[in-house]
């Protein structure tokens, strides 16, 4: 029997069902310490003083630290793509968010941590907070970062951008212009297992980290860079999580424990609370998309403006990446010839945004589409027929240029349209993703077609390739 | 390790034997935590939001009784699934408040003192509550004692039968949102009783005098709910906008009286 | 304080207010019951005590003198899997399997309560607390019906997915 | 009280991978002298079944019983590394790493079985957890016996180790052009809902989706991911959200029972539709399906609630307070000219005026027809 295509049972699943599958918070070691942190209760303040003396010498208290225990305190989660580091581990001389890590204690139990915790002493002088992404650059609003509130990918071009196609011609042809305004809101991936990790300070100078992470080397490479350690020197431990949704991508209890562990020299385990998975933990992206489509009567859509905001949170996490990859999915699954496209990273004193399944394109494929039944309420069109219309065909581009070498957005549309007992006219039903030709493929799409080629990377006599692409 | 959880000197903890024993324990109420079903105070002690030097604990007090029908006598801490065994509608509403394992260890005593989904029916019902604390025993009408239920030890409930009552709830749907409002009628020998809770986080639930004036002078359900507005004062919390719930109260409250009409 | 778990007389050195589950995973190394919230709002730190499922993240040691727990370490071993079990694994009810030993043990309480098939509307009233993110709970259902009715498929239970070919 | 009955389609698509490439993961193989398969990867299984799915994608490229694979992904002294458990790419990318380390593995297993048969590699082949000769089925010689010739007799390891990935691209500043070649899987859903419209509640009675994922190597995992990203759809879009006044930051919810994650009480009917359209590039021709199962719903379902009442929510979650607020407002759009628009009060023009900035200063180049 060949295995591929079988529903085999689940590797892990006899595991699960007697609990026997081992989760990071199931191992427990001798002389384990408990961590609990010191939270930032203010959205954006100046530390003026910070005092862990008291908290040290309380009951069952091994280790306390703060920004000054961490070899590189400042680190970025997308340095490895050239993005400049801009969040601290524990925080230095100010807060910018409500939940921001400030200080960590280690003791025996998590009773003595806690109470450790609500000992140690600190002073804000708070300062005006910044949460209206849309009022970034008003001369009003105070900055989240040193450098304003928005990102700069490039030092004179805030933005990522597309642009494609003649969007001017396409506005100035335009039978409607419809326009609107789409927000998804920020969301928790709350994931059923909290966020966890246990450090151990090996005597051979390694450090073992047990980890909830969902990405262990991309983890591993954070918390070699706040340890200043090479990867070689650490060990992460993990593989089996109970659940992520993107959550578990950041990087905090990991390199958190480590310290502490090292100085504690004695194993360490942190395992967030709901309410730290809730309130402190990073969250999907609200975000703000405007939409204009120039579109004609009969129901083409010759260009399409845009602008989004990525409400990013107090640091960058992942937003950067999120919102290039936001962009390249603003058509759609449309062709649309003539696109503008202006996306920016918002920084603002909410908790730092950070990946969530659909990471980026969700919000795009909200809005989007939400557009489009707009578009055919507008037009008195049938939303199906103005979907199958415009829907990408071999040979379409995207925005970034990807040519669609076999999109099948019209075969699933009719089976959708008939697994919900929708009947859609003939001539839509006869519909397919070849290349377009006659009436479906007006002038306005033909320059932007290519003949799709054979991928570098594709299967050959039933293996994989087996070089890199490049 | 283990003996130390509580890095804060380990706190008294009694276990009462009896009622007398729960009274005598509780005192005035000063210092003290109480313990019922645990579904309240367990994940305030287990997340250090409370640090307490005494505990008093009521699983072995005999505040579990129900007893008579006429009124209906509820010990403090009965469970909410006991209780919705045997309540007339609308406090047989006690069986709609999530989940099964819940209702099977939170007591009523607890639920009412925190502003739970009890409160309206108890209070259209003219139930009144014995408890125990500073000036010693009192049995008072159940308003009054939501309206300052905190240094009192809840021993037992008298709930009237009505002649008819009805329940409306609305919650969002997972099972363990605090609900969004919550609407008890309730027909009784001197007319139609009407209150409404979830008016915010943790507030308590009030009775609704000008729909109930409406609905005496003869005004049809709907006209009568409408001056639920003119009763309430709705805050803002997690689940819903004070706008929202001023919006919505004469929605609910009118399928509410619909119900009690049905009912009757 | 003394009390049963699992079969086998426990007396507990953890004072009187600890949790039941910090007893059952520090102090016996029963890690099944989960800290998914400590909040008694997720369900994933289930267990039966004396045959009722309750939290025990909301149940202090001092509420047990002479209790019987039962935790999913006592349902079934891998060569000795219990209806409820079973059902989870033939029908693909666990995904990452944190709030799966939770689910077992209200399912499990369920089922003995009722003592024959249950509906799926009973299933959403009795586990409808119990929080999961991955599964949308289909497979959940399916499996605690599936093993209300006693059924061993002795295989995998066929998914309702329907999958088509796609001419190139 | 009435309600009233919508429904709403959406069709999206969603890339594998990270879409500028560079993300690259490795997997090794080693053969033990029973024929038994241990494949080393640094893929975390967060529950969507990777461990299941990489087994089988291994077991078929070698040719044994997939009960003869362990998988073995608990550190990174073992594991090679992974870049990670999330862009859709764990099928896609770490599988491909997987087919390669296996087909290397496979390929060293047809040199010893050559040398034991005493035919030309290119002739046999393996199933089954058997050596044969093409043509000659009778002539054949178990995996398990190469395993242990190999170990016992000529003194070797089977080994086989693989990497893949999309080299990276960096988007052109000007155009965004970038070609990350990552497979696009298509989707499309269909949502039927109830709404109140006295309460602004929304039921969500049925979803339909179709997906195409290219191949489902194991079409109940892929069924897990669907039914779990319709729920999850299905709360971003009428129940969750983390700041319930953003953007002020008041009254977020702790804990679940203020923040109103779906529970089993919300599912809906499903229907589920996976379509085989195969890629070239996946590992037997499968595309992604874990992230894109939560990005059809929401658009779906507003779609529905303006297809029951008449009113758009465009800010997400469309809960209860929203819908009854549309519905009370009833907004139109602004039409001048050729131009119909749209939710003007939520606009960045709205909000931030010119004049609210410094001259000279930076602006959100706004959605600016000229007409």
């Amino acid at each position: 029997m060949k295995a591929v295509g079988a529903s085999l049972p689940r590797y892990d699943g006899v595991a699960h069902v007697t609990a026997a599958s081992r989760f990071v918070d199931d191992f427990s070691l001798p002389g384990m310490l408990w961590a609990k942190a010191l939270r930032s209760p203010v959205a954006s303040a100046r530390i003026l003083r910070l005092d862990t003396a008291r908290s040290a010498t309380m009951p069952g208290v091994h280790a306390v630290i703060t920004h000054s225990d961490v070899p590189n305190n400042v680190v970025g989660h997308q340095e490895v793509w050239g993005i400049a580091p801009d969040e601290p581990l524990l925080a230095e001389h100010e807060v910018r968010y409500v939940g921001q890590l400030i200080a960590v204690v280690a003791a025996e139990t998590e009773a003595q941590a806690l109470a450790a915790v609500q000992a140690i002493e600190v002073e804000f002088e708070e300062r005006p907070a910044f949460f209206d992404m849309r009022k970034a650059w008003d001369s009003d609003q105070p900055h989240v970062t040193p450098d304003g509130n928005v990102y700069f990918y490039y030092p004179d071009q805030p933005q990522r951008q597309i642009r494609k196609g003649d969007v001017a011609a396409a506005f100035a042809e335009a039978d409607v212009i419809v326009e609107g305004v789409y927000r998804p809101g920020a969301v928790e991936q709350a994931p059923a297992e909290p966020a966890s990790a246990l450090s151990v300070a090996e005597p051979n100078g390694r450090v073992t980290i047990h980890s909830t992470s969902q990405a262990l080397y991309y983890s591993m490479d954070i918390t070699a860079r706040h340890l200043r350690m090479p990867i070689g020197q650490l060990k992460f431990v993990g593989g089996t999580v109970g659940g992520g949704f993107g959550g578990k991508i950041d990087t905090l209890t990991e390199p958190v424990t480590a310290v502490i562990a090292l100085k504690a020299r004695r194993p360490v385990k942190w395992r967030w609370t709901r309410e730290e998975e809730m309130l402190c933990s990073s969250t999907r992206a609200a975000w703000h998309v405007e939409i204009a489509d120039a579109v004609t009567r009969d129901g083409w859509i010759l260009g399409r403006r845009t602008l989004t905001l990525h409400d990013a949170g107090a640091y960058m996490r992942t937003s950067a990446y999120a919102c290039s990859k936001h962009t390249f999915h603003l058509a759609g699954a449309y062709s649309i010839p003539a696109c503008a496209f202006n996306t920016f990273v918002v920084m603002t004193n909410h908790v730092p945004t950070a990946a969530m399944r659909g990471f980026g394109v969700t919000s795009a494929s909200f809005a989007v589409e939400t557009h489009m039944t707009r578009v055919a309420e507008v037009l008195g069109m049938d939303p199906w027929e103005l979907r199958l219309k415009n829907a990408n065909r071999v040979g379409d581009t995207s925005p970034s240029r990807v040519v669609y070498g076999n999109p099948s957005t019209v075969t699933t549309l009719l089976v959708a349209a008939e697994a919900a007992g929708v009947k859609l006219p003939p001539k839509q039903r006869a519909m397919t993703n070849a290349m377009r030709e006659g009436a479906l493929l007006p002038a306005h799409l033909v320059e932007q077609q290519r003949k799709p080629e054979t991928h570098l990377l594709a299967w050959r006599d039933g293996r994989p390739a087996l070089e890199g692409g490049s | 390790m283990l003996a130390s959880r509580l890095a804060a000197p380990e706190p008294e903890v009694v276990v009462a034997r009896s009622e007398a024993e729960a009274i005598a324990v509780f005192g005035d109420g000063a210092g003290i935590t109480v313990i019922g079903g645990g579904t309240i105070v367990t994940p305030l002690l287990t997340h250090g939001a409370i640090w307490p030097e005494r505990v008093l604990m009521l699983q072995a007090a005999g505040l579990d009784d129900i007893s008579g029908r006429d009124p209906l006598e509820v010990g403090g801490a009965v469970t909410l699934a006991a209780l919705a065994e045997v309540a007339p509608e609308p406090l047989a509403a006690a069986a709609r408040i999530p989940d099964y394992e819940i209702r099977g260890q939170a007591t009523v005593g607890g639920n009412v003192t925190v502003g739970g989904d009890l409160q309206p029916a108890l209070i259209v019902l003219g139930a009144r509550v014995r408890s125990a604390g500073a000036g010693g025993e009192r049995l008072e009408p159940i308003e009054d004692f939501i309206a300052a239920p905190w240094g009192r030890l809840v021993l037992s409930f008298e709930v009237p039968r009505p002649l008819a009552g009805a329940f409306v709830q609305q919650r969002r749907r997972h099972s363990h949102t605090h609900p969004v409002i919550t609407v008890a009628v309730a027909l009784r020998g001197d007319g139609v009783h009407v209150a409404v809770g979830g008016l915010a986080e943790h507030a308590p639930a009030v009775a609704c005098p000008s729909v109930e004036r409406a609905l005496s002078g003869g005004a049809p359900p709907r006209e009568a709910a409408a001056s639920v507005v003119e009763d309430v004062r709705p805050e803002d919390d997690p689940l819903a906008s004070a706008w929202y719930r001023s919006r919505v109260l004469p929605v609910l409250v009118a399928r509410a009286l619909e119900q009690l009409e049905e009912a009757r | 304080m003394k009390f049963v778990v699992n079969g086998r007389q426990h007396t507990s050195v953890a004072g009187p207010l600890t949790t039941l589950l910090y007893v059952l995973r520090e102090e016996l190394g029963l890690v099944g019951a989960k800290a998914g919230c400590q909040h008694g709002s997720c369900g994933s730190c289930t267990v039966l005590i004396d045959g009722e499922p309750r939290r025990s993240c909301l149940t202090v040691v001092a509420t047990l003198d002479g209790a019987e727990i039962t935790t999913v370490e006592a349902l079934g071993d891998p060569s000795h899997l219990s209806d409820v079990q079973v059902a989870f694994n033939e029908h693909y009810a666990a995904q990452c399997g944190f709030c799966t030993p939770g689910m077992l043990l209200a399912a499990t309480a369920l089922i003995s309560r009722k003592g024959r098939p249950v509906e799926r509307e009973e299933v959403v009233e009795a586990l409808g607390g119990h929080y999961c993110r991955c599964t949308g709970y289909v497979r959940i259902l399916d499996a605690v019906v599936a093993a209300s009715r006693g059924e061993r498929l002795g295989t995998m239970a066929p998914t309702a997915l329907e999958i088509r070919g796609v001419e190139p | 009280m009435a309600v009233h009955r919508g429904r709403g389609i959406a069709a999206i698509e969603y890339p594998t991978g990270m879409n500028q490439g560079g993300d690259p993961s490795q997997a090794w193989i080693k053969i033990k002298p029973d024929g038994h398969v241990d494949v080393f990867s640094g893929t975390v299984d967060l529950g969507q079944g990777s461990k299941t799915v990489h087994t089988q994608i291994a077991a078929d490229m070698i040719g044994v019983p997939h009960e003869w694979v362990t998988m073995n992904n608990a550190d990174t002294d073992s594991s090679p590394v992974s870049f990670g458990t999330f862009a859709s790419r764990g099928t896609f990318i770490d599988g491909n790493a997987i087919a390669v380390a296996a087909y290397r593995a496979r390929q060293r297993l047809l040199e010893l079985a050559s040398r034991m048969l005493e035919v030309d590699p290119e002739d046999l082949e393996i199933a089954e957890g058997d050596v044969s000769v093409r043509g000659a089925p009778a002539r054949k010689v178990g995996v398990a016996e190469v395993a242990a010739t190999a170990s016992w007799t000529y003194g070797e390891m089977i080994v086989g180790s693989g990497a893949w990935m999309f080299p990276h691209v960096e988007p052109d500043k000007v155009t965004g052009e970038c070609e990350p070649n990552a497979a696009i899987s298509c989707a499309a859903c269909v949502a039927e809902v109830e709404v109140d419209d006295e309460t602004g509640e929304v039921v969500v009675t049925r979803l339909i989706q179709v997906y195409d994922v290219g191949r489902a190597i194991n079409p109940v995992l892929v069924d897990g991911q669907i039914q779990g990203g319709a729920i999850m759809g299905l709360g971003l879009a009428l129940l969750e959200e983390s700041y319930p006044y953003y953007p002020d930051i008041a009254h977020r919810g702790p804990e679940f029972g203020a923040y109103a994650a779906p529970a089993m009480a919300d599912l809906p009917e499903l229907k589920n539709v996976v379509l085989e359209d195969p890629d070239p590039v996946g590992p037997f021709g499968a595309k992604a399906i874990g992230e894109m199962a939560n990005n059809g719903q929401s658009p779906a379902l507003i779609a529905a609630i303006h297809d029951a009442v008449g009113v758009w929510v465009t800010e997400l979650p469309a809960k209860p307070e929203r819908v009854l607020r549309a519905i009370d407002e009833r907004r139109e759009p602004r039409r001048e000219g050729r131009r119909v628009v749209f939710d003007e009060h939520l606009s960045v023009a709205t909000v931030s005026p010119p004049e609210r900035r410094p001259e000279g200063g930076w602006s959100f180049p706004l959605v600016d027809v000229q007409l």
